[in-house]
C-alpha cells in the first residue's frame, strides 16, 4: 500500500493512470448511458429533469476529455515511453507521480459536486458543473450561474491543467533527453513520436486555457468583466480563448491512438510503418495547423466573411496530413501477413470509423454548411466518430496490444472479440443515426424535443447503440478483471513486436534493463535488410542498479491543491492559505529531499 | 540529484535546464494570452480612469531599469558561483534579491496610489485587464525573490557551491524570462498608450 | 474474419444509404435541413450536398482500399514473409496532392457561399430585430413600428434583413428551412439575410445552450402572402382590445391590474413591465411560452398557475391566483386578439 | 556536464549589455516624451523592445552561447504567444471596424 502511494516507477504510475481514467470512463459512460436512456423517447423518456441533464452532458463531455482520454492515453505514455526510448524511468519520476495525484485529485474534486449539494444548502445532483464543457460566456458569469457549479468546474480544471503541464514538461524532457544510445529522433517509434507532439501541444495550449479560466475567475469571484457585455466585456473572447486550447486539445486527444496503431498494424502485418518519416512529419504538420484553426468552432457567432473563409481554409487542409496518416496505414496493411487479433482489429475499426469522423469534420470545416449543423447532433455524431471510434478504439487497440507487457498476462482473446464487435456494432448504431437527427433539426444539448419533430426513431436507435457499447464494455471491463486469476505466462516478446519495449520480460524488473541498450536501426528487434536483429539483453544487470526508493512529497503536495480549490469554494481565505502552504511545504521538502536515480 | 551526473543525456543537456526553456516556452504562451486580452480590450473601458490619465512613466521607468539591473546582478552572482567565488555570489544573489523586492514594493505602491485614484479592480476593463496583467508579472516576481532569497540562504549557510551552478543558471533563466516579460509589459501597457 | 471484413463497413454504408433516401422524402420533418424554403436555406443545402457527394466518393475509395487490404492479406500458414517496404515516393505525392485538389473543391464553392451568405440584404429589405431572452423571443419591426414575441411574422419574397442582439446569454436563432443559425449575443450586433419563397408555419428553435429551458426556446415563423402580413401588421399596430363591461374579460383585466402581471407584463394602456414577453395581442398568437405549447384556455391555465413546472427554470413564478381570478385572467388574455 | 558550448560571456560582456539595455530603455522614454515622434512612437517602442528582449535572451540567458535546441524550445511558442496576441487584434479590430463601417 504504502509502496503504491510514495511510487515513483513510471510502471506503477503507468498503472494508477490506467485504473483510475478507467474508472472516469465508466463514469463518463454512465452518465452518457443515462443521457441516452433519457432522450429514447420526445418529452423525456427517464424524466430527467432540465437541470440534472444539464450537469449529465457537462460532466459527461468533461469527464471524457479531461479524465478519460486524456489520462488513459498518459496511462500508456507513463508505461511505454521510457520502455520505448530504453530508459530507466522517466526525466523527474517524482514529478511524474505528482502528476497523478493532481489528477486524481482533480478528478475526485469534480465529481464530488455531485454530491456536495447538501454543504451548499441545496440538493443533491444540483450543485454539479452544468454550462457545458466548453462554459461559453456570459452563460457561466455570477448573474446566470450563481451556484458553486461552475465554480467546481472551473476550479477542477484549473487543478487538471497543473497536472497536464506538468507531465508535458516531463515527457517532453523524457522523450528528447533520456533516449538510449543510437536512438536517433528518426528512429523514436511512432507511438513515442506522437507522444511527443501531444506534450507541445500540451505545453503551448494549456497556458491559454489558465487564463482564461483566470479570467473566469476573477469574474465570478472578484466582480470583474471580462466576459460581461455589461461593463464593456465581450462574452465572445472567452470562446477565442477556450477553442484556442480547445482545438489542439481534440488532437491532444487523437494523437496518441494514432501513434498506437502505427505500432500495432506494422506488429501484425509483419512489415514495417509504410512511410515512417512522411507519418511522424504529418503529425508534426497536423500539429502545428491544429494551432490556426480555433475559430470554426464559432462559425456561428458572426466573425465575418474573411475570417471565415481563412478559418474554413485552414481547416480544411488538416485532412490533407490526416489523410496522409490514413493512406500510410492503408499501405502498411497492404501486402503484409496480417494476423486477426483483438488489438489489430480495432486498430482497423479506428481507421474505419476515423475516416467517418474526420468527413464529417470536413463538412463543418465548411462555414456556411457548418451553419447548418453547428450545435445539432450532427456536430455530436462528428465528435464521437472522431472520439470514440478514433481515440477510443486507437486506445482500446493500445491496451490489448500492451496488457501482457503490462501485466504479464493475456487477455481473452475471444472475449476480446466479442468486445471488439459489439463496440463496433454499437457505436455504429449509437452515433450514426445522430448525423440524421441533427440535419433533421435536433439541437445539441436538450433534454427533451417534441415528438412533431419525426427524431424519435433516430434517438431509440442511438439509446440501443449506447447500451450495446455498454454490454461490450462491460465483457471488456470483466475481460480486464479475470486477468488477475491467469497464469503470469506472457513472453517477452508474444506479438513479435519490432520495439525495445518488447525486448524486455513482461511484466518489465523495476529497473527496465539490465543494460541500457544500444539502438543501431529503427526496429530493433526485427532483421531488416540492413540490421540485423539486436542482441538480448543479458538477463541479470551486471552490476547492481540503484532504483530510487518512493517519495511521499509529490502526494502531499498534490494535495495542497484540492484544499486550495475548496477554499476558493468556500469563500474561506484561511483554507486557501492552508492549501497553499501545504504546497509550499511539500516543494520544499520535495527540492531538499535526497533522491537518486 | 540529476542525471547529467550519472548518465549522459541524448541531447547532451541537463533535464533540469532543459525542462526550464520548456516551462519557460509555455509561458510566453500565458503572458501571450494575458497581453492579447489586455490589448483587445484597449479602449473598451466605459468608464475612467484611463491609462493616460493615470499611468506615471517616469515612475516606471525606474522599476523597469531596477528589473533591467537585478538581470545583470543575477548574470553577475551565476558568473561567480560559477567561478567558484561565493563571497561574490552571495553578494549578488542578494543584490538580485533585493531588487526584486524594490521593484514589487513599486508595484505595491503603484496599485495602491492607482487604487487611491480610483482605479480598481472591477472599475473598468482598464483596471481589469492592467491588474490580472501586472498582477501576474508580480506574482513571478515573488516566486523569484523567494527562490532567490532561498539561494542565498543556503548560500549563507555554506550548503551553496560550485556544485550547485546549475541550479542557480535555472533560476537566472527564470529571473531573467521575469525581466524580458517585463520589458513587453512596459512597452505595450505603458509606453504605447 | 474475412466475413467479418465484410461487415466491417455494411452499418455505416447501410445508414448513409438511408440519409440518401430521407433527403428525398419530405413531410414529417419540420425543422429538416434538406427542406429548404429561402434563397439562403438553398444556397447552405447546395453546398452541403456538394461536399456530402465528395466525402462520399472519398469515404467509398479509402473504405473500399482497407478492406481489400485485410481481406487479401491475411495472415496465411506457410505463405512467404511479407517485403518490407519501408515507403513510395510517388504514392506519398499522389495521396498529398490527390485529397489537397478535392479540397479545391470543396473550398472554393465554400468561399463563395460565406460572401453570398453574409448576411447583408439588399435596399429596401424589410428590417427585424431579433433580441434573445431567457427562454423567449423579441421581434421588432423598426419600420413598422411593432414587435412580436416567439412567432415570427414575415411576408413571402420580400428580402429580410435579421439583425440580432441578446438581452442575456447568448442564444442562437435557427429556422432550418430558412437558413442557418447565428448567434445573438449581448453587445454585439449580428446579421443574416433571406428571402422566403414561399408561404407556411416554419419551425425553429434555439441552437446555443443558454440555461435550463435551452430545449424550450423554440419558435415559430410564419411566412405569409403580402395581404395577410398586411393584415397582421395591423391588428399588432390597434390598441389592445378593451373588453366589454361586465364580461368576464373585464374581470381578468382587473384581476392583472392588481396583480403581479404588470410588474413583469407590457400591454399597452394597462401596464408595462418589461420582463415578459408584452401581452398586448397574446390571443392572436398561436403558442405561447416559446412556441412550446398551444394557445388554448387548458394551456394559459396552467401556465399562469405553475410556469416553472411546465418550462424548468422559467422567468415567471407561479401566480397564486384564485381560480375564478384564473379563469377571468384567461378570458381576458384571449381576448387580446 | 556538457551543456555548456561555445565561448562564454564574460563580466564585461555583461556591462556593456547593461549599459545598451539601459540605454535603450532612456530612448524609449526620451522618444515618449518627444511630441515629433508621435507618428512613428508604436512601431519605434516595438523595435526597440524587442531588442532589449533579444538581448536579454542572448547573451543573460545564455541561448547564443547554449545549444541550439533550447532556441527552439523557447522561439517555437514565443512565435506562437505572438500569433495568439496579433491573430485575436486581427480578428477583433477586424470586427470592430466591420461593426462600425455598417
Ligand atoms: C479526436 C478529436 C477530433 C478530431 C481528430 C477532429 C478532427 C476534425 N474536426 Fe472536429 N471536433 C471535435 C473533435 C475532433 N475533431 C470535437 C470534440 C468537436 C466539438 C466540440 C464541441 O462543440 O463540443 C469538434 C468540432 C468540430 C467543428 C465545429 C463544429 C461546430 O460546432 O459547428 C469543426 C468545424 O470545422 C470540426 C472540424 C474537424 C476537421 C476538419 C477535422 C479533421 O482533422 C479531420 C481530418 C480527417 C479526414 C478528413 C479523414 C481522413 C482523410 C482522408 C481519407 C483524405 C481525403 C479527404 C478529403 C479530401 C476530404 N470539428
Ligand atoms: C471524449 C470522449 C467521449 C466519449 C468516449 C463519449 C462517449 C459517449 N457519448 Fe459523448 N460527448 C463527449 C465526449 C465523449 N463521449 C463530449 C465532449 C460531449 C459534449 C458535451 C457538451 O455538450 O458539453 C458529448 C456529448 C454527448 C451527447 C450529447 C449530449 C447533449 O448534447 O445533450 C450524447 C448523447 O447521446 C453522448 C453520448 C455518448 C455515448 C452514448 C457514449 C458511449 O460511447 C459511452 C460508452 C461507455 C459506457 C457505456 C460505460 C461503460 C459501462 C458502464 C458504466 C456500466 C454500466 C452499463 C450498463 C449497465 C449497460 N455524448
Ligand atoms: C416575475 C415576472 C413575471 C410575472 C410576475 C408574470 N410573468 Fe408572465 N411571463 C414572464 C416571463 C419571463 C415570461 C416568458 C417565459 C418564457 O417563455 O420562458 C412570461 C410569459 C407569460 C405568458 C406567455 C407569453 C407568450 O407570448 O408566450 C403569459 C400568457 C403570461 N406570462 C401571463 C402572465 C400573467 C397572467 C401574469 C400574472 C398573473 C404573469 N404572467 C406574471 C414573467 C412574469
Ligand atoms: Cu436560448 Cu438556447
Ligand atoms: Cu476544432
Amino acid at each position: 500500500m504504502k509502496s503504491w502511494l510514495t511510487t515513483t516507477d513510471h510502471k506503477r504510475i503507468g498503472l494508477l493512470y490506467f485504473w483510475t481514467a478507467f474508472g472516469f470512463f465508466m463514469i463518463g459512460g454512465l452518465e452518457a448511458l443515462i443521457i441516452r436512456a433519457q432522450l429514447v423517447r420526445p418529452d423525456g423518456g427517464l424524466g430527467v429533469s432540465a437541470e440534472t441533464f444539464n450537469q449529465l452532458f457537462t460532466m459527461h463531455g468533461t469527464t471524457m476529455v479531461f479524465l478519460a482520454l486524456m489520462p488513459l492515453s498518459a496511462a500508456f505514455f507513463n508505461y511505454i515511453i521510457p520502455l520505448q526510448i530504453g530508459a530507466r524511468d522517466v526525466a523527474f519520476p517524482r514529478l511524474n507521480a505528482f502528476s497523478y495525484w493532481v489528477f486524481l485529485l482533480g478528478g475526485l474534486f469534480l465529481n464530488a459536486s455531485f454530491v456536495a449539494g447538501p454543504l451548499f444548502g441545496a440538493d443533491r445532483l444540483s450543485v454539479a458543473p452544468d454550462a457545458g464543457w466548453f462554459g461559453y460566456a456570459n452563460l457561466t458569469s455570477r448573474q446566470f450561474s450563481p451556484g458553486p457549479n461552475v465554480d467546481f468546474w472551473l476550479l477542477g480544471l484549473q487543478i487538471l491543467g497543473i497536472a497536464s503541464l506538468a507531465a508535458g514538461f516531463n515527457f517532453v524532457v523524457t522523450i528528447l533527453n533520456m533516449r538510449a544510445p543510437g536512438m536517433r529522433m528518426l528512429r523514436l517509434p511512432p507511438f513515442t513520436w506522437m507522444t511527443l507532439i501531444t506534450q507541445f501541444l500540451v505545453i503551448t495550449a494549456f497556458p491559454v486555457i489558465t487564463v482564461a479560466l483566470v479570467l473566469l475567475m476573477f469574474d465570478r469571484f472578484f466582480g470583474t468583466h471580462f466576459f460581461l457585455p455589461a461593463g464593456g466585456g465581450d462574452p465572445i473572447l472567452w470562446q477565442h480563448l477556450f477553442w484556442m486550447f480547445g482545438h489542439p486539445e481534440v488532437y491532444i486527444l487523437i494523437l496518441p491512438a494514432m501513434g498506437i496503431i502505427s505500432e500495432v498494424l506494422p506488429t501484425f502485418s509483419k512489415k514495417p510503418l509504410f512511410g515512417y518519416t512522411v507519418v511522424v512529419y504529418s503529425g508534426v504538420v497536423i500539429a502545428f495547423l491544429g494551432w490556426s484553426v480555433w475559430s470554426h468552432h464559432m462559425f456561428s457567432t458572426g466573425l465575418g466573411p474573411i475570417a471565415d473563409s481563412v478559418f474554413a481554409g485552414t481547416t480544411m487542409l488538416i485532412a490533407i496530413p490526416t489523410g496522409v496518416k490514413i493512406f500510410n496505414w492503408i499501405g502498411t496493411l497492404w501486402g503484409g501477413q496480417i494476423r486477426f487479433t483483438t488489438s489489430l482489429l480495432f486498430a482497423v475499426g479506428f481507421i474505419a470509423m476515423f475516416i467517418i469522423g474526420g468527413l464529417s469534420g470536413v463538412t463543418h470545416a465548411s462555414a456556411p454548411s457548418d451553419l447548418q449543423q453547428t450545435d445539432t447532433y450532427y456536430v455530436v455524431a462528428h465528435i464521437h466518430y472522431v472520439l470514440f471510434g478514433g481515440t477510443i478504439l486507437g486506445l482500446f487497440s493500445g491496451i490489448y496490444y500492451w496488457w501482457p507487457k503490462m501485466t504479464g498476462r493475456f487477455l481473452s482473446e475471444r472475449m476480446g472479440k466479442v468486445h471488439f464487435w459489439l463496440t463496433l456494432i454499437g457505436m455504429n448504431l449509437a452515433f450514426f443515426p445522430m448525423h440524421f437527427s441533427g440535419l433533421l433539426g435536433m439541437p445539441r444539448r436538450i433534454y427533451t424535443y417534441s415528438a412533431d419533430l419525426g427524431v424519435a426513431r433516430f434517438n431509440q436507435l442511438s439509446t440501443i447503440g449506447a447500451f450495446l457499447i455498454g454490454i461490450a464494455t462491460l465483457v471488456f471491463f470483466w475481460n480486464l478483471l479475470r486477468t488477475r486469476r491467469r497464469p503470469s505466462n506472457a513472453p517477452a516478446n508474444p506479438w513479435g513486436g519490432a520495439t525495445l519495449e518488447w525486448a524486455i520480460s513482461s511484466p518489465p524488473p523495476v529497473y527496465n534493463f539490465t543494460v541500457i541498450p544500444t539502438v543501431t536501426s529503427r526496429l530493433p528487434l526485427w532483421q531488416t535488410e540492413r540490421h540485423a536483429p539486436m542482441a538480448p539483453l543479458p538477463d541479470r544487470p551486471p552490476a547492481p542498479i540503484h532504483v530510487p526508493g518512493g517519495s511521499w512529497w509529490p502526494m502531499i503536495t498534490a494535495f495542497g491543491l484540492p484544499i486550495i480549490a475548496i477554499g476558493a469554494l468556500a469563500h474561506l481565505i484561511p483554507i486557501v492559505l492552508a492549501g497553499a502552504a501545504v504546497v509550499i511545504v511539500g516543494i520544499y521538502r520535495w527540492a531538499y529531499e535526497p533522491f537518486e536515480m | 540529484m540529476t542525471h547529467g551526473s550519472t548518465h549522459a543525456t541524448s541531447m547532451g543537456v541537463d533535464n533540469r535546464k532543459m525542462a526550464f526553456w520548456a516551462f519557460i516556452g509555455s509561458e510566453c504562451l500565458l503572458f501571450g494570452s494575458l497581453i492579447a486580452t489586455y490589448l483587445v480590450y484597449k479602449g473598451r473601458s466605459l468608464v475612467g480612469p484611463y491609462p493616460h490619465e493615470i499611468l506615471n512613466i517616469p515612475f516606471t521607468s525606474f522599476s523597469t531599469f531596477d528589473l533591467l539591473m537585478s538581470s545583470l546582478a543575477m548574470v553577475l552572482a551565476l558568473a561567480a558561483v560559477q567561478r567558484g567565488d561565493m563571497k561574490q555570489g552571495k553578494l549578488w544573489l542578494f543584490v538580485t534579491a533585493l531588487l526584486g523586492l524594490i521593484f514589487l514594493g513599486g508595484q505595491f505602491w503603484e496599485f495602491s496610489h492607482f487604487v487611491h485614484e480610483g482605479l480598481g479592480l472591477t472599475t473598468n476593463l482598464f483596471g481589469s485587464t492592467f491588474y490580472v496583467l501586472t498582477g501576474t508579472h508580480g506574482a513571478h516576481v515573488t516566486v523569484g525573490v523567494i527562490w532567490l532569497l532561498t539561494l542565498w540562504i543556503q548560500a549563507l549557510r555554506g550548503k551553496l557551491g560550485p556544485q550547485n551552478a546549475l541550479t542557480v543558471e535555472i533560476t537566472g533563466l527564470y529571473w531573467h524570462f521575469v525581466d524580458v516579460v517585463w520589458i513587453v509589459i512596459f512597452t505595450v501597457v505603458y509606453l504605447i498608450q | 474474419m474475412l466475413r467479418g471484413a465484410v461487415y466491417f463497413d455494411a452499418v455505416p454504408l447501410v445508414l448513409a444509404l438511408l440519409l440518401l433516401f430521407l433527403t428525398a422524402c419530405s413531410g414529417q420533418f419540420p425543422q429538416s435541413v434538406f427542406e429548404p424554403r429561402s434563397d439562403f436555406s438553398t444556397e447552405l443545402a447546395g453546398l452541403f450536398t456538394n461536399i456530402f457527394w465528395w466525402a462520399v466518393g472519398v469515404f467509398v475509395i479509402v473504405e473500399t482500399l482497407l478492406l481489400i487490404a485485410i481481406a487479401r492479406y491475411r495472415a496465411r500458414p506457410g505463405a512467404a514473409e511479407p517485403k518490407p517496404v519501408h515507403g513510395h515516393t510517388a504514392l506519398e505525392i499522389g495521396w498529398t496532392l490527390a485529397p489537397a485538389l478535392i479540397l479545391v473543391f470543396i473550398a472554393v464553392p465554400t468561399m463563395r457561399t460565406i460572401f453570398a451568405t453574409a448576411g447583408q440584404a439588399p435596399e429596401g429589405a424589410l428590417r427585424v430585430e431579433v433580441i434573445g431572452h431567457q427562454w423567449w423571443w423579441e421581434y421588432r419591426y423598426p419600420t413598422l413600428n411593432i414587435s412580436a414575441y416567439n412567432e415570427l411574422h414575415l411576408p413571402v419574397a420580400t428580402p429580410i434583413q435579421v439583425e440580432m442582439t441578446s438581452a442575456d446569454v447568448i442564444h442562437s436563432f435557427w429556422v432550418p428551412r430558412l437558413g442557418g443559425k447565428r448567434d445573438l449575443i449581448q453587445g454585439r450586433t449580428n446579421r443574416i439575410a433571406f428571402r422566403a419563397d414561399s408561404t407556411g408555419e416554419y419551425w425553429g428553435q434555439c441552437a446555443e445552450f443558454c440555461g435550463a429551458s435551452h430545449a424550450n426556446m423554440r419558435l415559430r415563423v410564419f411566412v405569409q402572402s403580402d395581404s395577410a402580413f398586411q393584415r397582421w401588421v395591423d391588428q399588432e399596430r390597434a390598441a389592445p382590445a378593451t373588453p366589454a363591461k361586465g364580461s368576464p374579460a373585464e374581470a381578468g383585466l382587473q384581476v392583472f391590474r392588481r396583480s403581479a402581471c404588470i410588474g413583469c407584463h407590457t400591454i399597452a394602456g394597462v401596464a408595462q413591465g418589461k420582463i415578459g414577453p408584452d401581452l398586448s395581442h397574446v390571443g392572436g398568437r398561436a403558442t405561447i411560452a416559446g412556441a412550446l405549447f398551444p394557445n388554448t384556455s387548458e394551456t394559459l391555465h396552467r401556465w399562469i398557475m405553475n410556469a416553472p413546472s411546465l418550462k424548468p427554470g422559467a422567468l415567471m413564478p407561479p401566480q397564486n391566483l384564485s381560480p375564478q381570478d384564473l379563469d377571468a385572467v384567461v378570458a381576458y388574455l384571449q381576448s387580446l386578439k | 556536464m556538457t551543456e555548456q558550448t561555445g565561448a562564454h560571456a564574460t563580466t564585461g560582456t555583461y556591462l556593456r549589455i547593461a549599459a545598451i539595455l539601459v540605454m535603450i530603455t532612456l530612448i524609449e522614454v526620451g522618444v515618449f516624451y518627444v511630441p515629433a515622434f508621435q507618428s512613428v512612437l508604436v512601431p519605434v517602442l516595438l523595435v526597440l523592445s524587442a531588442v532589449k528582449f533579444t538581448l536579454v535572451v542572448m547573451f543573460y540567458m545564455h541561448l547564443k552561447f547554449d545549444n541550439r535546441f533550447f532556441a527552439f524550445l523557447f522561439g517555437g511558442p514565443l512565435l506562437l504567444g505572438f500569433a495568439v496576441v496579433v491573430s485575436l487584434l486581427l480578428i477583433f479590430y477586424g470586427a470592430i471596424r466591420l461593426r462600425t463601417g455598417m
